[in-house]
């Protein structure tokens, strides 16, 4: 099978770049999710998820509506806001790591559309770039509402990745996908994050529908917490977005190496699982 | 009462509150800021409404649902006793009198028949003091529908018998146990619930917030108080068109509804929001549940819980046409404290035998001080929407009383 | 729903529910065993009536209070879900939407305008559960008039809201110590103080009771109930007259004027109490309060304490003219228990959306006992007065449920 | 002054003649009130009355429902009805005292009109002429709704006494003056049984316009407790009835000497206001 090809006009970014890299050799790809200020030494966390082979890593900065999340995100959000959390204050922290040369993988940073307007688009894109950010996830931002950001984003050399859902119906999905940046963020199944007892039908089905639009690195999130379903995903997607299933070890106490052995498994089995997606 | 030279000034142009706004904008708010997972959910709720807008055969279901099970037309009370004090004539749009006691019934009917038109079976909605939520459940009642109502646990606890009636109506009532655990925690809940359950059941926003097309929605499902209040002002008022409508503010449903009947007339609008849930007065330009208004915020861009007396208007935002209206000044919004609310509650009373529910008293609140203070020339014409009756505060009003 | 061949009776004689009767006489009922102090005001107050009455300006500011103010007409909905059920047609005469939420307000408007015009300057009154306290104070705060109300001290226990929001209107709430501390007391308490209060102050009693001209004057002011279901039926029924009309009987206001409005049609009425109320339908000729009708007794000919869980239908009486109305079998009486009552309010709120006072769902009760029965036959066509709506009963479902 | 004559057609009863005799020497008449059955030894209070210089005795059968009584008097029928006090067992009570003969002075029942109905008129006055009662005093039986009960109490020699009011018009007062038979009850004031500071200026009034048209006696009630109250009254009227203040003392606990006591000044008082009333 081949996929179609994006637009060869736009050139693909640093983080897109760094993922199709590692995909085309056969990598299933990791990015693990924390929320920023979540602890006071937060930032060991992305030490550790590169540690355990992350191929990016993906920063939230929390909200205080965070309607797109389950409970377990829901929590760390509140909790790092009761900490004093702040975009500005979890960027500045960031930048202290200056990003992909420090920990050799790139950053992605995911929050909800009001942040973003609060700052303003350009003003909140350069703080992130300036924080060494290569890419942006917000999830209550669809695609038919990105003009205002995508541009700036593009301009500012942030990395813009779209959601897709099982609920988008193919056209759209094309839209998604030829405006995506980065990768295509795949929503596994129609529900909230959060970890789930197994990999959703519809996450095969969704990626499937993907791939016939795209080459472009397609990740698949929600529910994704085991080797299993990290294998299972690896057959359809190029790789998984493991956030809820982190964040509850960390709110149970779990320090950074906790982490790193959480990952190790699921990193073993994105590699054993070495078939190309079909 | 001495009568007034008659001020008119030029009408705004035309399509102000008309038909659905291009891409669901008004001006730069609105929008469908909805996660991916619902946006084709919100698509075919605006789609299936177009269609049932259009079809006179679900205008005239949804009409005689409204007369004979909601108890429409409402009527038009002049407030004679206290027009006379406070030197206007003051006519109030009774919306207390419809079933389950305020305005919220007329959207919930109406969506409730659309949802039965797109064949779902259930009804979530979001409630806070639990007007919307019983409003909800006896409309899914009525037609047989299931109904899921979203509840912060803090509201569960104050409102205990608006959840009890909740469930004798059959309604499942959910706690929501996350954030501030009020009305913006349990919208948030309800959002969330939707996204894994929008092949069976139709989200019911309560107001003129939310994605496309709700705010649009909601404001044509709540025009009826507007168009029945033009009808019957044209009937009673010399002048035809009242020189004020005014209505309070909470997402802004009612006065949406009110205001509809108006926007084409000379009358100025006045929204009346709490001082502490002043979105429209104070709220600063941000997206939540899925739409792009104005929202209370810190200085980080976080929301913050908004603080009134009357359990309505306890939310930080306001719907995005009404933020449009700011911007065009259409209209206008004011703010009150709770205790003007409560003194215009009792005044209500007092002068005209009518306990309102603390929202409306808002409303009233702003009238007798832009009265007293000259806003309001004497003799000029008010028309005043009073969005439900106040059995469902009195509790509160008696801790205070 | 399967059609029945039309049975008709014989209409009876003609005056049944008419004029004033003779001597404040309905049968050998009625008449005005007042206290000779008062003998004199209750001339006045029929005299005043009458005339007021035949007065089309009188009845034109009533009508008008009605509609503008109370919200009047109430609608006649068809219970859609529950008939398809129960395998008859019913039809609800909504009083519950009303403001104050029950029929009582038919009667105080009326009694209030009559006051101002009798130039009295205070309203006295009894209540039980506050229903008929909330809406006289009400009227008098409408009408710029004081009011007393006597409220027996366990009913003010109970039901504090309804006290708070009488006194939030302006009224004075007197609390009743003597006796049973309920209803029963609370009216003797205010025939007592309308003894020193003539000159000024009109009693506004609060149901088909008393002495004359009360039973008949309520009775007027109530059968507005039953000639717009009467004008709604006509429109709405293919046979133009239901086959049954029910109503809940605690004096018998709401059912007295339902009935009156049908008085003169083949249309069965049935009247029903509770269970621990059933003056009607269990109660020996006496009098009490002015007036000579069947109340429950014990063996020595003293008056006994009714029990129902609906506070409106806890009087050991009934209006004369229902006991007349049951001698000459025009209408029936029949009882209905409080846990069947409880049954049907859950029943019709999961079925129509509409949770009634608990008085209503007496009636209610017996509609579905009777449908379940064969009593009402399939396809009968029933309208139902829910004479008020259940807010004030959560609580008390609230304890069983 | 000179009294119209009532119709000599009627020949007085025994209780009216018996107060027409006493009237006629000069003399104040005073009715003490006692709720039957109110204590187990009741009756001794008649006896105490008796032995006070009553001129005649009113004994009230309690009703639960006592419309034109003030508290004083409520609680008295309460308490004895929570006794146990009933028509019938009241009625036996005086059956055995067999009434004037045995006390010298008129016994007067007094109850609300339900308690009549129970029985039945008939059977009510039969049982009343059994106990030795004179007369029947109802105050929820105007005199338009009498007529049930007129011809009955004749016929069973029962006097039937009617109450006028203050706010009675003058033909009624006509009216009632001429059908009540023993005496013409004036109701002193607007309001209901019980104690008053003062005796109330309608009770002249009254007094005057029922004196226009009739010469029978005429007792003033409603009210009267003290002497100078019973002086006052003396001087329109023929007499007083006094019960509350003769209530409140027996439920606070006044035995009969303690009312003999109590009722001694008060009969003074009537015996030295011996000018004939205007
Ligand atoms: C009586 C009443 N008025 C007003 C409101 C505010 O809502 P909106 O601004 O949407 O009309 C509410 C909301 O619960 C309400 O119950
Ligand atoms: C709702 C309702 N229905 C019925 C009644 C019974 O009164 P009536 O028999 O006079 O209609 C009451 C009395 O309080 C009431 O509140």
């Amino acid at each position: 099978m081949t996929y179609p090809r994006t637009n060869p006009a736009v050139a693909a970014g640093a983080v897109e770049r760094h993922l199709r890299a590692r995909r085309d050799v056969g990598r299933g790809l990791l990015m693990p999710y924390v929320t920023g200020g979540i602890t006071p030494g937060w930032t060991d966390y992305l030490r550790a998820f590169a540690a355990a082979g992350a191929d990016a890593i993906e920063v939230g900065l929390p909200f205080s509506d965070p309607t797109l999340d389950g409970v377990t995100i829901q929590q760390a959000s509140d909790a790092a806001l009761a900490r004093g959390a702040s975009t500005r204050r979890i960027l500045a922290d960031l930048s202290e790591l200056s990003g992909l040369p420090d920990l050799g993988v790139p950053l992605v940073v995911s929050t909800y559309y009001n942040l973003v307007l609060h700052d303003g688009p350009e003003a909140f894109c350069a703080a992130l770039r300036r924080a060494g950010v290569g890419g942006l996830i917000v999830p209550d931002l669809p695609v038919h509402e990105a003009d205002e950001l995508t541009g700036v984003a593009e301009g500012a050399g942030i990395e813009l990745v779209l959601l897709a859902s099982p609920a988008t119906p193919q056209p759209r999905l094309a839209e998604i996908s030829a405006r995506s940046r980065g990768f295509v963020y795949a929503v596994s199944l129609m529900g909230t994050t959060g970890e789930r007892a197994a990999l959703a039908a519809s996450a095969a089905e969704l990626t499937g529908r993907i791939r016939r639009v795209t080459d472009r690195p397609v990740l698949l999130g929600f529910g994704i917490s085991t080797p299993d379903q990290a294998r299972g995903a690896r057959r359809h997607a190029d790789g998984v977005v493991v956030g809820a299933a982190v964040m509850r070890r960390v709110l149970d106490g779990a320090g950074p190496d906790d982490l790193r052995a959480f990952l190790a498994p699921l990193r073993q089995a994105l590699d054993q699982e070495c078939d190309r997606p079909r | 009462m001495r009568e007034v030279p008659l001020r008119r000034e030029p009408v705004p142009p035309d399509g102000v509150m008309g038909g659905p706004p291009a891409r669901g904008r008004f001006g730069e708010y609105g929008g469908r800021y909805a996660p991916e997972s619902l946006v084709e959910a919100c698509r075919e709720v605006g789609e299936a409404f177009r269609e049932a807008w259009a079809d006179p055969g679900f205008r005239g279901a949804l009409a005689r649902l409204l007369a004979v099970h909601a108890g429409r037309p409402t009527p038009l009370t002049p407030a004679l006793r206290l027009s006379e004090e406070l030197g206007v004539r003051l006519y109030l749009k009774r919306e207390d009198l419809t079933h389950t006691g305020s305005h919220k019934i007329n959207n919930v009917l109406g969506q409730a028949l659309l949802a039965t038109r797109m064949g779902r079976r259930r009804l979530i909605a979001e409630t806070g003091a639990g007007q919307h939520g019983v409003a909800t459940a006896t409309a899914a009642a009525l037609l047989g529908l299931e109904a899921t109502v979203f509840m912060g646990e803090r509201d569960i606890e104050r409102q205990a018998l608006n959840v009890f009636r909740m469930r004798m109506l059959g309604a499942e009532v959910v706690p929501v146990i996350t954030g501030s655990r009020t009305l913006k925690d349990a919208t948030s809940e309800a959002m969330r619930h939707w996204v894994g359950a929008t092949g069976d059941s139709h989200y019911c926003i309560g107001s003129v917030v939310g994605p496309d097309p709700y705010p649009w929605m909601v404001r044509e499902l709540q025009r009826v108080i507007g168009d029945e209040a033009r009808a019957q002002c044209a009937a009673e008022l010399r002048t035809g068109v009242p020189d004020h409508v005014v209505a309070c503010v909470g997402g802004g449903s009612n006065a949406a509804g009110t205001f509809a009947g108006f926007a084409d007339t000379p009358a100025r609008l006045v929204g009346v929001e709490a001082e502490g849930g002043a979105g429209a007065a104070r709220g600063r330009l941000g997206v939540l549940h899925g739409c792009r208004s104005l929202f209370l915020q810190d200085g980080d861009g976080q929301i913050t819980q908004a603080h009134s007396i009357a359990a309505g208007l306890d939310y930080p935002g306001v719907g995005p046409e009404h933020a449009h209206l700011r911007d065009l000044g259409r209209a206008r919004y004011v703010t009150v404290t709770d205790d003007e609310a409560v003194r215009a509650a009792v005044r209500l009373a007092r002068t005209e035998g009518i306990v309102p529910a603390l929202e409306s008293a808002h409303a009233l609140a702003w009238v007798i001080r832009a009265a007293g203070d000259g806003e309001l020339p004497a003799g000029s014409t008010v028309l005043m929407t009073l969005s439900g009756r106040g059995d469902k505060d009195v509790s509160t009003l008696k801790e205070l009383l």
